[in-house]
């Protein structure tokens, strides 16, 4: 059922409205693999954070940079890699979402979501530079 | 993301359809919410239950918009929430934050 | 209208199934940008042609060679590259298919198609091998 | 692609929905085509009216399946054609080759 052959890289523009371009690809592979609604629905959420952090944050909404999109599958786990051409961060340096004084924060819950909502969520910084964020979740067989 | 705006006994509803995420539907959402507080709205009623998704961004426009009201001593309440959507608001801890209501005259009335 | 911003890349694996894939990026860009559904068709149509080449002559299905789709506007003309790591070909040594010999051919139409669809078909040798199809399209503001 | 088989006045109706596109809809029609005239068919009436894309895989298709059927004496019609279909049948001058029918029962009349 989930044959490795199911991948594809995607370069987008740094444009919020590009997010939903990911999404439309995404959704599509995932429905071909057999990865039911809610599911789709939660990790297109966490890659919907990761690609707006990328825009955001990384690239700082540079039209010149790209957000880069890798999908995989290896054996029976969803592996998703986000990288932008910013200036990397501290995922450690930042605070927690869940914290009394951060409640009622109009921001700063990306990086909780996606950790919620996926099994694995990795930063590092890519040789190349910038952020690349690793999402991995393992898929239900159909 | 759509936003249609109506009013009773005080209480401006926005109902809100499709997407509340980064860039476009949390502006939007900002935008509807000013327009209404700068008509003289105090308390709001947030119609979620065609919205499809929401991220990080629109909860936090969702929470930016219950400061506001709250500080300018109005209330602001959901009605309609999709389970998709509460278990976002679940996840960090919000669900709490807000009062929901799945009937409209009982939403109304508690004002 | 036509910002230079929307543009965006993909690479899939040699698959009949991806062409799906691409078909709904780019039907999902080109509505964004505004492009009338009868003038997605077209140039849906036209893509498909070319990636399907990639895929089966170019690639020759071959799944870890990948199919490279690059998407741009240009002052009004949505130009798309489609690259394969092919051997290449020569595409003036291809026969007519509107000749009276070729026409119950059960093949042999692609090429036709995209010329037709699109207003300008440019087939290359890529600097990295492989042949690289580029299918521009002027398209009217909406 | 989907497709369904019916059977009238010894012609066998083939009704395609969805795309004859390379690798998925063109094996499907080669397939459904197959197992017709397996099953003793001789003419052929193929349904084109829920058909929303053919490529150039699914023109090379309808034109083989055209030329085995002719081949083993029967004949291959099409009912309804949609526009978009037809423009790709004309831009390979093959519209002519089929003959095209908007109404079933003229169609099935007509063999
Ligand atoms: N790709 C990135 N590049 C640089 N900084 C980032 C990146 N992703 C996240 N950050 C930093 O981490 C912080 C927290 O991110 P997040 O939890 O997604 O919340 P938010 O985006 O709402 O601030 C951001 O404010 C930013 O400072
Ligand atoms: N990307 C490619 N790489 C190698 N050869 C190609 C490529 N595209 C087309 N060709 C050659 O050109 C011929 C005609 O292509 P086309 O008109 O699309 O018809 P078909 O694919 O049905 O044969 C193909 O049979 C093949 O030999």
């Amino acid at each position: 059922m989930y044959s490795e052959r199911h991948e594809f890289h995607l370069s987008i523009g740094s444009r919020f409205e590009n997010i939903d371009l990911v999404q439309v690809v995404l959704n599509d592979t995932l429905e071909a693999l057999g990865v039911e609604e809610g599911e789709r629905h939660r990790i297109d959420l966490a890659v919907r954070e990761a690609v707006a952090n990328a825009v955001k944050h990384g690239n700082a909404q540079d039209p010149d940079k790209k957000v880069h999109v890798d999908f995989g599958v290896e054996g029976g786990t969803v592996v998703i890699r986000v990288r932008d051409e910013g200036a990397g961060f501290d995922p450690q340096a930042v605070a927690d979402p869940l914290d009394e004084s951060q409640k009622l924060s109009p921001d700063g819950r990306g990086l909780l979501y996606m950790r919620r909502l996926m099994d694995e969520v990795t930063h590092m910084e890519h040789p190349a530079g910038g952020t690349e964020v690793m999402l991995k979740k393992r898929i239900a067989s159909a | 993301m759509k936003v249609t705006a109506r009013h009773h006994d005080g209480v401006t509803i926005l109902e809100l359809k499709g997407k509340i995420t980064i860039g476009v539907g949390d502006v939007q959402l900002r935008e509807a919410v000013t327009e209404a507080l700068q008509a003289g709205a105090k308390n709001i009623l947030l119609d979620l239950g065609a919205v499809t998704t929401v991220d990080s961004s629109g909860v936090g426009e969702l929470v930016s918009t219950y400061t506001t009201v709250t500080n300018r001593g109005g209330k602001l309440k959901i009605l309609n929430l999709p389970s998709r959507v509460a278990d976002v608001l679940q996840i960090t801890q919000l669900i709490t934050v807000f009062e929901v209501f799945d009937n409209e005259a009982e939403a109304l009335a508690s004002f």
